[in-house]
């Protein structure tokens, strides 16, 4: 694999991407690589969907007045920004893709434990999709993602049930993704990968996915509650009846706090992975950083009414849920003083990959600790539901999980595609989303402490926040342009790229050990483990014993 | 409260401010001062329990300070004075109407005189809605079927922004209006011109006009409890709980009769549940305040309860929140 | 892990437990027309649940066939599930409190 | 997972069909599939906990309406179809028995009787909602529930609103848990016709045993539904 042409080789060896060729080769396929790629096609086109939206949010505000969009139009926008980016982006962002495609591999197994039901996952998804881009097409939604009643229940005459019914589906789609992973994570692994052997991006695929199959059923039952009572007129949250909205939000929140999770576990397990290799160590604390992760799986169902401060709760629920909060907010800390350490007395290299690393841990930081200003009762009356929110869950949510999931992008993209990316573009891409992101998000932590609220089209009133707004703005181009350069060159390097070798950054891991594209089973030969996870020092050494590569 | 919160805010900036620079700092040397050169290999650290210990001990310490200071400033929002000045806020989309106890209505504007407490009382006659002063640092959700209660003390006249801050539908974004702080005199001149009679009188009014006082007597025993002094006071229900006839106690008794009926009466109120407008029954509860000495206590029962805005009894706050 | 090699018929068994679940239906059925105060609930789910778990320990084959994993994905659902009842009551139930 | 074992497989494979080419072994495609049906019912738990949530918050503040309104729903027909569910649990469990032993037609005869069950609990069902549909009790326009008594406070009458949506409780609890009956009728139809075609061996019938699973957690969930949503306060 050494040869430097870029035109197609007349002889490749045989996998999963050139085993097969056809349409239905690809729809009716249950290999975990392949879905991996077909959700990855997916996202990416919700992926932009979502940013177009974002961008247009953006442009509306850059002038006070409400002048590029009808207010009907702008509530439709941000609504389906966030259900689109919440439910159709974050929530499969990496476990879908890399998870589908590595979480097998990293623990040397042929597929994952049901692959009929991995594809129907990604068909439950599609049509989730489907509908919900019909829904958006005939009208929309203009409730917000969150779809407090009674407000969607009795008042707004937009596609509720549509679109209810598009996100119970992906839901369903969350869950076989997770149930899958708990049951190949705990009966495929190859002969000798014990729990302690398991790389850190396993622990946090195992974790996302107990959140995954817990949480995802009450949101489930929430929304099928808000349809019905939409569609037949049953009345569980209705105040008319003596109902009380504030159980929709309590409901609504059991989920949807640790779905955040969902979307940053897995970007944390990337980190991992990309900071041990690049910085050739073994991870600081590798039970600490496994178990915050379970941690922070079992903790993030205990904080949901956080989100309801000032909704109306009793004051004694708001204190017990703060104080649970603060004890979330710990296993990450743990999370970010390990990879800190870990980078102590390493042999630290710059490539593409470590760079988003390195933006994740800057901007997850960032993210974190706004959600200690957040937990903290006082300070949550003042800037819920403004832009301080709004800036800190971006910060956590773009900034940290997109960051990684980049940086894992561009970790294992020579093993899934087998070419090599161009480093150079690389490098900027991440400097560009860096400083787009920082500049777009950034002034929105001063427009909420200032009081901007949120979902806002019209600030007329208050032409004082302009300045913050119009930098905003700019900062989202920047942003956007950062986001499709990568796409750009990676559909570059699929025909032009450069043929990678099997383990290019010479990194630990069984992933590494078989070849690029790996073949439809994985392994040629059942993999037997008999080194520890990051085993960086004997890959290093100047003859390493493991080097047989196990999938020749 | 403003300076509490920003008090708060400005301990928290410095605290995180420190640990994100600690750990940038840490990351930034880290990274230059190991980086890659040829030759020369990472050395492989297992881990350090002490040190897993000192940073999960240290912020947890951290936190818990938080914690408890933002539990305190949470609870001074919550606890309004009882002396406060009540004015009456009926939010729906998309405007505020606002009654004052001596009358006074307004729309999209709070005219307040400086110095002195004010305790709103919510209500929303559609959809969720959040009434947000941002100067003062105060919010509260305004919720359909039952009423949520915030409080603030302004020390400065001025011009403040009001805002609905929970999404509330299309004109969302108009929902906005102005709190007036005025001097008492100038307060007392735009209140003289502005007035229509107490909100008690109307209520009062209301109270005939319903037919209320025909068991609601005040001079002799009726079918129904005498309401004379009953508001702030604990009332025992037929069902043993004891509860406080607060504003949502008045309140849901009216729409509700069933649910808190007082010991010792028969269940013959009917409900007037569509029957009285969400103004009518502010009136009710006004004019039911003004025929009691004392101060209100809390609004609490059930789902129609709010005790964020609970208070122990006898702890007041003389002095509350204000302006920057 | 399977039960399926065990030598005797378990069908004694398996009838005496759905005797068993028959008589607590109908011991629920009849308990509930006598008046116990605050009891009626009580004695409901504590039998609802010793039905839930003969179920569940026979039927499901929890008991002689399952392994420590399921039993701790029981115990987690559980655990979860009160969590959700738990916190949320923690509101409720303190809405009313001075 | 020994070399030993995959190589005795091999020989085996004509005669499994079913097992799929990314197990090492039955053994481990069995506990696989065991575990994500487990797995799945701790999704099911907390499906159901969310409307187990809104029974509760509503009826600790309503509790004299939710009496009311249980009160007009026929408890020996719900004690029944208790009853018949359990019956049926009976009887899936038989069915496992009966294909650990390869007892095939008795495998055959309890899958059709578990699925006449499940058939008599629909039947049931239908027949309470259908009384409930004469009685206006579906909530919407048509509902009404004036003038019921609530159990135990004599002169005192249900709050219709609250009983409405205690009646929301109840389709929704119970129209979620037909739903699974129905589900399972299908499961079980998939599984007779495996079994007539003589598919399952004593080696090999996980699906009846996780189908039995399945259907096994619907009775549970009915055992606690029967209590919660007929018998809240029935005394007289």
């Amino acid at each position: 694999m050494s040869m430097e042409i870029a035109i197609p080789q007349p002889v490749e060896r045989e996998n999963y991407l050139n085993n097969e060729y056809g349409f239905w080769s690809w729809l009716l396929t249950t290999d975990h690589k392949r879905i991996a790629l077909l959700y990855l096609v997916s996202i990416t086109f919700f992926f932009f969907i979502g940013g177009f939206f974002a961008l247009l949010i953006r442009l509306e505000l850059l002038t006070p007045a409400g002048d590029l969009v009808q207010a009907d139009t702008y509530n439709k926008l941000f609504t389906m920004h966030g259900m689109v980016m919440v439910f159709f982006f974050l929530i499969p962002s990496i476990p879908a893709t890399l998870g589908n495609f590595l979480v097998p591999m990293m623990i040397g197994a042929k597929d994952l434990a049901f692959p009929r039901i991995n594809l129907l996952s990604w068909y439950l998804y599609i049509i989730g999709g489907a509908l919900m881009l019909h829904c958006m097409l005939t009208g929309g939604v203009d409730t917000g993602w969150t779809f407090y009643t009674p407000f969607s229940t009795n008042f707004t005459n937009t596609k509720i049930v549509e679109a209810g019914i598009a996100i119970f589906i992906a839901g369903f789609s969350s869950i076989l993704t997770g149930l899958n992973f708990v049951v190949t994570i705990h009966r495929m692994r190859a002969p000798g990968m014990t729990w302690s052997r398991l790389p850190l991006f396993i622990w946090a695929h195992y974790a996302t996915s107990i959140i995954q199959l817990l949480g995802t059923p009450v949101i489930a039952i929430t929304i099928v509650l808000v349809a019905a009572e939409r569609a037949l007129h049953l009345g569980i949250f209705d105040p008319k009846l003596g109902g009380d909205p504030l159980l929709f939000q309590h409901l609504f929140w059991f989920y949807s706090h640790p779905a955040v999770y969902i979307m940053i576990l897995p970007s944390m397990g990337v980190v991992t992975e990309i900071i041990a290799c690049f910085s050739r160590k073994r991870i600081f604390g590798y039970h600490f950083v496994a178990f915050s992760s379970i941690a922070i799986a079992v903790f993030g169902f205990l904080v949901w009414a956080h989100h309801m401060f000032v909704a109306g709760i009793s004051v004694y629920s708001a204190l017990v849920f703060s104080f649970l909060s603060y004890a979330v907010a710990l296993p990450s800390a743990i999370k970010v003083f390990n990879w800190t350490a870990t980078l102590y007395k390493g042999s630290i290299h710059y490539d593409a990959p470590m760079l988003y690393a390195f933006g994740f841990l800057g901007l997850f930081t960032i993210g974190g600790l706004t959600g200690l200003f957040l937990a903290a009762l006082g300070i949550d009356v003042h800037v819920t539901d403004t832009y301080f929110v709004v800036a800190h869950f971006h910060y956590i949510m773009v900034g940290g999980a997109v960051m990684g999931y980049l940086g894992g992008m561009h970790f294992w993209w020579p093993k899934i595609s087998g070419k090599l990316y161009p480093e150079g573009w690389a490098k900027l891409a991440a400097l560009i989303v860096f400083i787009g992101f920082n500049l777009t998000f950034f002034p929105q932590f001063l427009l909420g402490y200032m009081g901007m609220p949120r979902r806002y089209y019209d600030y007329s009133h208050m032409p004082e926040f302009q300045v913050l707004h119009v930098l905003s703005t700019a900062g989202s181009t920047v942003l956007g342009v950062g986001y499709l350069l990568p796409m750009v060159y990676f559909l570059w390097s699929m025909r032009y790229g450069r043929p990678a070798s099997d383990n290019p950054w010479n990194a630990a891991g069984l992933e590494w050990k078989t070849s690029s594209p790996p073949p439809t089973f994985n392994f040629d030969k059942e993999p037997v483990v008999t080194w520890e996870a990051y085993n960086y020092d004997e890959l290093d050494a100047p003859v390493h014993p493991q080097e047989v590569p196990v999938g020749r | 409260m403003a300076h509490r919160v920003d008090a708060l805010y400005i301990f928290l900036l410095v605290v995180t401010g420190m640990m994100a620079f600690l750990v940038c700092l840490l990351v930034v040397v880290f990274a230059a001062k190991f980086r890659h050169r040829p030759g020369i290999r990472a050395e492989q650290i297992e881990g350090s329990n002490a040190l897993e210990i000192t940073w999960s001990v240290i912020p947890f310490v951290i936190f818990m300070a938080i914690f408890v200071w933002g539990a305190v400033v949470y609870f001074k929002e919550h606890t309004p004075p009882a002396d406060a000045t009540d004015v009456y806020v009926v939010a729906k989309q998309w405007m505020w109407k606002i009654e004052h106890a001596e009358g006074q209505r307004e729309i999209n504007e709070l005219h307040v005189p400086v110095g002195r407490d004010i305790r709103l009382i919510m209500t929303s006659q559609d959809v969720i809605h959040s009434f947000y002063i941002p100067a003062f640092r105060i919010k509260q959700d305004v919720l359909p079927g039952r009423y949520t209660v915030e409080w603030f003390h302004a020390t400065e006249p001025g011009v403040y922004h009001l805002f609905c801050a929970e999404y509330c539908g299309t004109q969302h974004s108009g929902m906005v209006g102005s709190v007036v702080v005025e001097n008492p005199a100038d307060y007392e001149a735009w209140a003289k011109a502005n007035s229509s009679g107490p909100l008690s009188a109307s209520g009062e009014k209301v109270f005939a006009e319903l037919g209320c006082s025909a068991c609601h007597r005040s001079d002799a025993p009726g079918r129904g409890p005498n309401l004379q002094g009953v508001f702030g006071k604990p009332v025992q229900l037929e069902d043993g709980r004891i509860v406080t006839a607060d504003e949502n106690y008045i309140r849901q008794t009216i729409l509700d009769p069933g649910l808190t009926r007082v010991k010792g009466f028969q269940p013959i109120m009917p409900t007037f549940q569509g029957l009285v407008t969400d103004d009518q029954l502010n009136e009710l509860v006004a004019y039911i305040k003004s025929i009691s000495t004392n101060r209100p206590v809390t609004p609490g029962d059930k789902i129609g309860a709010n005790a964020a805005v609970s208070q122990v009894p006898g702890k007041s706050q003389p002095n509350g929140s204000q302006v920057q | 892990m399977t039960g399926h090699a065990s030598a005797k018929s378990p069908l004694k068994l398996y009838f005496a437990i759905w005797a068993t679940l028959l008589v607590f239906t109908f011991v629920t059925y009849k308990v509930a027309f006598i008046e116990l105060g605050p009891f009626n609930p009580v004695v409901a789910l504590v039998i609802a649940t010793l039905k839930a778990t003969l179920v569940a320990l026979f039927f499901m084959h929890v008991w002689h066939a399952g392994e420590r994993l399921t039993k701790l994905v029981i115990v987690s659902a559980i655990f979860f599930l009160f969590l959700l009842l738990g916190l949320t009551m923690s509101d409720y139930l303190t809405r009313g409190w001075h | 997972m020994a070399d030993s074992t995959l190589i005795g497989l091999h020989h085996e494979e004509e005669h499994r069909p079913e097992l799929l080419h990314h197990f090492a072994d039955v053994t481990q495609q069995r506990n696989a599939a065991s575990l994500g049906m487990w797995v799945f019912l701790a999704t099911e738990v907390m499906f159901f906990g969310g409307m187990f949530c809104a029974y509760l918050v509503y009826r600790t503040a309503y509790f004299g309406d939710f009496a009311a309104a249980s009160k007009s729903i026929d408890a020996t027909l719900g004690a029944t179809n208790t009853g018949v569910l359990i019956c049926s649990s009976l009887t899936v469990v038989l069915a496992v028995w009966a294909a650990q032993t390869a007892r095939r037609a008795l495998l055959i005869s309890m899958l059709v009787v578990t699925m006449l069950f499940g058939l008599a609990f629909l039947g049931i069902k239908g027949k309470e909602y259908y009384d409930k549909f004469e009685e206006h009790h579906v909530p919407g326009a048509s509902f009404s529930f004036d003038h019921v008594p609530i159990p135990g406070h004599p002169g005192e009458y249900a709050n219709p609103r609250h009983a409405e949506i205690y009646f929301s409780l109840y389709f929704v609890m119970t129209g979620l848990h037909a739903l699974h009956m129905i589900v399972g009728l299908g499961i079980f139809t998939w599984l007779l016709i495996m079994a007539w075609k003589g598919r399952f061996t004593p080696e090999y019938h996980t699906p009846v045993e996780i189908g039995g699973l399945y259907w096994h957690f619907v009775d549970i969930i009915w055992i606690y539904l029967f209590p919660l949503l007929y018998l809240i306060d029935r005394h007289p």
